[in-house]
């Protein structure tokens, strides 16, 4: 591993990558324009409110306004009696489905609980939980009508809290559900819905081994994705019983699978056309809009839009789940020895939080060889959360990265080494049993221990530097290609991965890099289920890894049709026929080029289209470390962060710009959680805070440039060496952040967000010890 | 009843009619069909709808469509010239200062305004003039890189034309 | 939000009659504010009354030395004058701050003043420039003093029929300058937790206090004058010990309330936090410092 | 023979033994031999013919998407872990 020089091809090098001297590619690495930018810097590109149809109406949804309450009665016929208004949609307009389960590839969700949560049914479990809906003439008209729909609840206690839902007492979110530990269930029903534990070695006794043990606790709050693009969903049901949906979706087939299994009808008669989506970081991966809008327009006989609020985005969408995270660590003769982890997060109103992901991640940087980790599950009358960029992890990490800057500071040991000497390598064991295959992190330590950024003196006496390390999984599963080859040379491809943030062109170069051919030769398109073969959710840190190699496999088809074409053309055997770097070669030196070749095929028998579709293996891992500077106002207690630098190990970066851009976008998310953006509850359980007003995600004012080093440890599973980039970068920042602002006062805030009234009140509360210790 | 407005939109006179209620987003984007600007928050905290009334940046959520009259009003389907990308959208496709790309409209609109009025803008100016626009996907590191190469393009362009 | 009546008059006459016209009606100038209140439901219109076309309302005039600011005239336009900038420069400091760009190409200082926010951060500054508001009504033009515009979260002197026309700012006085600092917990886009305006005169030693003003936002029912915390500056040295003192008393004039923003005992420090630094900036300029605007308000001192 | 080993939570089948040894063949045969030498250990992982959601196994470290067709090797590792979505 040496570094290299940043890419000459730019006149900016915001990135080192540092990379395999002996990896070449003619594609890969290089920094082409996206395929779908002009659309998108015009106007031009297709968003799911951009859908224009004949007959089009607009819905509107009518939201519960208490946190958990019994829903008695609904009545909707002033509502249907309004000029305009055309139809009202309530619960019991789908099929009352009892526990009954879908497999969307990464998770398994229940299907009883995506119906109730698009449309309540019997009880109302958070503020903000849909009720009934309305489709009008105007989004206006139909908004206006949901005044008058009658909804009589009975309001009940709600519970917020996690450890408050957890109490034996605690308000009862479901008379169904029941703590499950790996497969055996509790006897009586509980908010808890799942108890988890690990463990590996002999904790106990190793803590009893340790020189040095330190314990601490943490909070977390909830914390929304923030996408900028509200929910929207179109629906046209047909006469003919065939469902189409434009939609706003990480995943169209598995909306497919989910609208299907919803509205129990065939998945056959379902179509669904992703639009361009406008942010999903995992929050657009469940329904909300789509089978409401569905039945709406099957109610009406015309087309159906529904475009949520940006209330109704907060107050019911799937934020990512608040904590609570118990940390213990003990060191031996400087080693890692013993971790124990205690963690509970909230599920929201339905069960499935992140609460595997939070326990098999709290440990996963490091080799830790004795350790027990319980996690909880827990429904609270907030939001279904949802995945949110490494779901579950970054809890986790603002924990255990805290206590290991802790450890690093009482062992006097430089905080990166303290990692370096206890970093997971190949072959180390998490503590869920699995062990790792080749991956980056001591890679990712040690650039991150070059980056002159790490020894740069700091400006001022309020100033601090923190590091943080970060883990994520990353996923695999299922994704197809189809490649057309077009006689002037260029192909298209057809692939059904949503393209959120420049997936087209990591793909693309991906067939361009096997074809033997330039990226512009390439034309991708995203488009719809009836069209390309089953393909997984855009989330997981997959889709450049997965529908990548789908690519590469279809491109490989390709060759092989084209060497049997040039076989032909030249009379000789296949295996006579050899391709390397795009160009065909045979007997007696005759060659063709790749155009070359394509522009004998409509002569020779024909345009030859190929296609794969993959079940991927081995993601592998991704890990990564960051750099924070911060500046603290001790009046204020505000914290700025002044210089910022993300490392990590890519695999190999197909198009460093938007693997930078994952890096850079990441880490000013997870900054945001770090310093202001939180969930505000008032006593009853409704939030306080759900305009962008209020949550206060950063601003371009509100953060520095993001300074980025890709490291390539590439991934031996994959042709090109790709791991998944995306998710792992909003990991570290709270806890770097959490360090730095320990290195610039001394205090160790274990509490999210670290907004200024928590860090002034932590300021005060030291002095005022300090006075006292004085005294 | 519904409002006569007769306004110039992306250079062209328009005229439309609206209710007294709806935004300029909504004629623009619903009347008139130009759905480049994109409706993120409907009150004014995300800039994804801005467009340019008589040359200066709003959100056009908080500006009603009547307000419109007399005005000149540009999308960021007015800023590109005959085809041609202004120098931002050049920008931001070379520098990769887009990914989701829905705040992309707002970003192109507000940094247009903020070149013509200060054509060599300080980092700092760049991220106080764009703060009206939320971006989650970049961390804006691309985006002001964006910026400052596109002002780079604007004074070679000035360069030129001063000696043609 | 229910359909409304549109009126855009020319004259102030026809601007009188339609508020007297009868119905909810609802004055519409930058909208920054009206419209996000009309679509949750919590302001209800039967007529809109934008007062952008009456005439003088989007002006900036020269008046006796001083300055008349048009109702209307949006933040923009203030935070660019250079006649404001180098007169008024608290003024300045709050119109770059409210929102971002887009808000302040239509929001203005009278709009701030009717929609009487406590938290509104030109209220503060435009009463320590000593601003009069000119209020037109079906009785004639009556001058009232910023500081008493408005009378609780939501209200103001205004009685019916009556519209706030424009702002009257005296003609600045020698080594005086101004500054408003606001506390947020981001950079831009956010609403003032509290705010804190100063204005100070020095004699002509340069170094002492010849006269100040102090009026602070987000930290009582509506912004106030912070009289005592002024006074106790005034005949001293205008040293930063000076200026921390007279925070300490600032404080008392705050009665804060604890809400999603802020707790109450935090804006109460941040109040004698802000009006040390906002006074120090005021000095400074009275001293001959930069008037140009501090872009990040983060660590402005 | 392959290892399965069981998760802390799963241990009471086995009188707290953390690994069984059991012969090779489909996920499906591993299953169901564990679950003749432990009774009850199919009712914790399957449900309705198929792994039980909210489950997955992992066959050498890497979570299999085969379900209970997935092939056990007789060098294989198999461990159970709870699901994990991606955002």
């Amino acid at each position: 591993m040496t570094d290299s020089p940043s890419d000459a091809a730019t006149d900016y090098a915001p990135s080192r990558v540092i990379a395999d001297p002996d990896l070449r590619y003619e594609v890969i690495g290089t920094r082409p324009v996206r395929h779908d930018g002009v659309d998108k810097v015009v106007g031009r590109a297709v968003y799911g409110n951009d859908v224009r149809l004949p007959g089009l109406l607009h819905g509107a949804v009518l939201r519960s306004p208490h946190a958990h309450a019994r829903i008695v009665s609904i009545d909707a016929s002033a509502a249907e009696a309004l000029p305009g208004v055309k139809a009202v949609a309530t619960s019991a307009d789908l099929p009352d489905l009892t526990d009954c389960w879908t497999n969307l590839g990464e998770v398994a969700i229940n299907l009883a609980h995506l119906g109730a949560n698009c449309l309540a049914r019997r009880k109302a479990l958070y503020r903000g939980h849909a009720v009934a809906a309305v489709a009008a003439t105007s989004a206006h008209v139909a908004r206006e009508a949901l005044s008058a729909i009658r909804v009589e609840y009975e309001v009940l206690p709600a519970v917020t809290d996690v450890l408050e839902a957890m109490e034996d007492d605690a308000p009862l979110l479901h008379d169904d559900v029941f703590t499950d530990s790996m497969g055996s269930s509790s006897e009586h029903p509980s908010n808890v819905s799942r108890h988890l534990v690990f463990e590996q070695g002999d904790p106990e006794r190793a803590f009893a081994e340790c020189d040095l043990v330190i314990d601490r606790d943490f909070r977390t709050a909830s914390v929304h994705q923030g996408y900028i693009e509200l929910p929207v969903a179109t629906a046209q049901w047909s006469a003919d019983g065939r469902l189409t949906v434009w939609a706003s979706t990480q995943g169209s087939f598995t909306t497919r699978q989910q609208i299907a299994g919803v509205l129990r009808i065939p998945i056959s008669d379902v179509r669904v056309i992703p639009c361009e989506i406008g942010g999903g970081f995992g929050g657009k991966i469940t329904l909300y809009l789509e089978p409401v809008a569905a039945i709406l327009s099957r109610k009406t006989g015309r087309p159906v839009k529904i475009q949520m609020t940006r209330a109704g985005v907060f107050q019911g969408t799937g934020p990512t789940p608040g904590s609570v995270v118990r940390v213990g660590l003990g060191v031996k003769d400087g080693r890692l020895h013993a971790g124990r982890a205690w963690l509970a997060y909230d599920a929201g109103a339905f069960p499935g939080g992140m609460i595997g992901a939070g326990c098999a991640c709290v440990f996963s940087c490091y080799d830790i060889p004795n350790a027990r980790v319980v996690g909880y599950d827990v429904c609270a009358n907030k939001p279904k959360t949802q995945a949110y960029r490494a779901p579950g992890a970054t809890q986790a990490a603002f924990a255990t990265e805290t206590v290991i800057d802790e450890l690093a500071a009482a062992l006097g040991v430089d905080p990166i080494d303290f990692r370096l000497d206890n970093a997971a390598v190949e072959g180390t064991t998490r503590v869920d049993g699995t062990v790792y295959p080749r991956i980056g992190f001591v890679e990712t330590l040690r650039a991150a221990r070059r980056h002159e950024h790490y020894t740069a003196p700091l400006d001022g006496p309020s100033a601090g530097r923190g590091v943080a390390a970060g883990f994520w999984f990353n996923i695999g599963l299922k994704s197809s290609a189809n490649v057309h080859c077009n006689p002037d040379g260029t192909v298209m491809l057809v692939i059904g991965s949503t393209d959120i943030g420049g997936s087209r062109t990591s793909i693309a170069m991906q067939l361009a890099e096997t074809l033997g051919i330039s990226a512009e030769s390439v034309h991708p398109q995203v488009t719809d289920t009836d069209s390309v073969g089953y393909t997984d959710v855009t989330g997981g840190s997959r889709v450049t890894f997965a529908t990548g190699l789908a690519a590469h496999e279809a491109g490989l088809d390709l060759i092989a049709q084209m060497r049997d074409r040039a076989a032909f053309i030249w009379g000789c055997e296949t295996h006579d026929v050899t391709f390397d770097a795009g160009v065909f070669g045979g007997p007696d030196g005759r060659s063709l080029t790749f155009a070359g070749l394509a522009a004998e095929l409509p002569g020779s028998g024909g345009l030859l289209t190929a296609r794969a579709t993959v079940d991927a293996v081995g993601p592998t891992n991704g890990f990564g470390v960051h750099i924070a500077d911060v500046d603290v106002d001790r009046e204020t207690g505000k914290v700025s962060v002044t210089r910022y630098t993300t490392v990590q190990d890519a695999g190999k970066a197909i198009h460093p710009s938007y693997v930078e851009g994952q890096m850079q976008g990441g880490a000013v998310q997870g900054i945001g959680w770090a310093l202001n953006e939180e969930y505000v509850f008032d006593e009853r359980g409704h939030m306080e805070n759900p305009t962008m007003l209020d949550y206060r995600m950063p601003t371009a004012l509100d953060v520095p440039m993001i300074d980025t080093v890709i490291v390539e440890v590439p991934n031996p599973m994959h042709p090109f060496g790709v791991r998944g980039v995306g998710e792992t970068p909003i990991v570290p920042p709270p806890a770097a952040i959490a360090n730095a602002v320990h290195a610039a006062t001394g205090l160790r805030l274990r509490v999210l967000p670290m907004s200024p009234p928590r860090v002034h009140e932590a300021l005060v509360q030291a002095g005022a010890d300090e006075d006292a210790g004085g005294r | 009843m519904k409002i006569h407005v007769r306004a110039t939109v992306n250079g062209e006179p328009a005229e439309f009619l609206c209710e007294a209620r709806e935004s300029l987003l909504e004629v623009v984007r619903e009347t008139l069909g130009l759905t480049g600007a994109k409706e993120g928050c409907n009150n004014g905290n995300c800039g994804a709808c801005t467009v340019l009334l008589d040359g200066v940046p709003v959100d056009a959520c908080l500006v009603l469509g009547a307000e419109a009259e007399g005005a000149d009003v540009t999308t960021v389907e007015g800023i590109a010239e005959a085809g041609r990308l202004h120098p931002i959208q050049q920008s931001l496709l070379e520098h990769a200062g887009l990914q989701c790309a829905i705040c992309t409209p707002g970003i192109v609109v507000t940094a247009k305004a903020l070149l013509d009025r200060n054509p060599d803008p300080t980092e700092r100016e760049i991220r106080f003039e764009l703060a009206g626009n939320i971006c989650r996907c970049t961390g804006y590191d691309k985006i002001v890189r964006s910026v400052q190469d596109a002002a780079r393009k604007l004074a070679a362009e000035r360069i030129e034309e001063t000696s043609a | 939000m229910r359909d409304f009546r549109y009126a855009a008059p020319t004259s102030l006459a026809d601007a009188t009659s339609i508020l007297l016209g009868g119905g909810e009606v609802r004055i519409l100038a930058g909208g920054t504010d009206l419209l996000p209140r009309m679509r949750d439901g919590s302001v209800v219109a039967d007529t809109v009354l934008d007062v952008k076309r009456v005439p003088g309302m989007l002006d900036i005039v020269r008046v006796d030395g001083g300055l008349r600011l048009g109702a209307a005239v949006p933040f923009h336009r203030i935070r660019d004058d250079p006649r404001i900038v180098r007169a008024y420069p608290a003024l300045t400091d709050a119109a770059r701050i409210v929102g971002g760009w887009q808000i302040q190409a239509r929001a203005s200082a009278g709009g701030n003043l009717c929609n009487a926010s406590p938290a509104a951060d030109t209220t503060p500054a435009l009463i320590v420039e000593r601003a009069s508001c000119r209020i037109v009504g079906p009785e004639g033009e009556r001058l009232v003093p910023a500081a008493g515009f408005c009378t609780a979260p939501g209200r103001t002197v205004l009685e019916s029929g009556e519209l706030l026309t424009s702002l009257e700012l005296p003609a600045p006085e020698e080594r005086a300058g101004s500054r408003y600092v606001r506390f947020i917990p981001r950079n831009e886009m956010d609403i003032a937790v509290a705010g804190a305006a100063a204005w100070v005169r020095l004699d002509e030693d340069g170094k002492t206090v010849a006269d100040a003003r102090v009026a602070l936002a987000a930290v009582a029912p509506t912004a106030v004058e912070a009289p005592d915390a002024a006074v106790s500056l005034i005949g001293g040295p205008a040293t930063e010990a000076a200026f921390a003192a007279a925070g300490e008393i600032a404080r008392e004039a705050a009665r804060p309330i604890t809400d999603m923003r802020g707790p109450a005992d935090y804006r109460r420090h941040l109040a004698g936090v802000l009006v040390k630094r906002t006074l120090a900036g005021a000095a400074d300029r009275a001293a001959g410092g930069s008037r140009e605007p501090i872009l990040f308000g983060n660590r402005d001192r | 023979m392959a290892t399965l080993y069981l998760p802390p939570q799963m241990r009471d089948l086995t009188g707290g033994d953390e690994a069984i040894e059991v012969p090779a063949g489909t996920l499906r045969e591993v299953v169901a031999r564990v679950d003749r030498r432990f009774p009850g250990f199919a009712a914790r992982v399957i449900s309705e013919g198929g792994v039980m959601p909210g489950l997955a196994f992992s066959i050498d470290h890497s979570i299999t998407s085969l379900g209970l067709h997935a092939r056990v090797s007789e060098e294989s590792v198999v461990h159970i872990v709870p699901g994990v979505a991606g955002g």
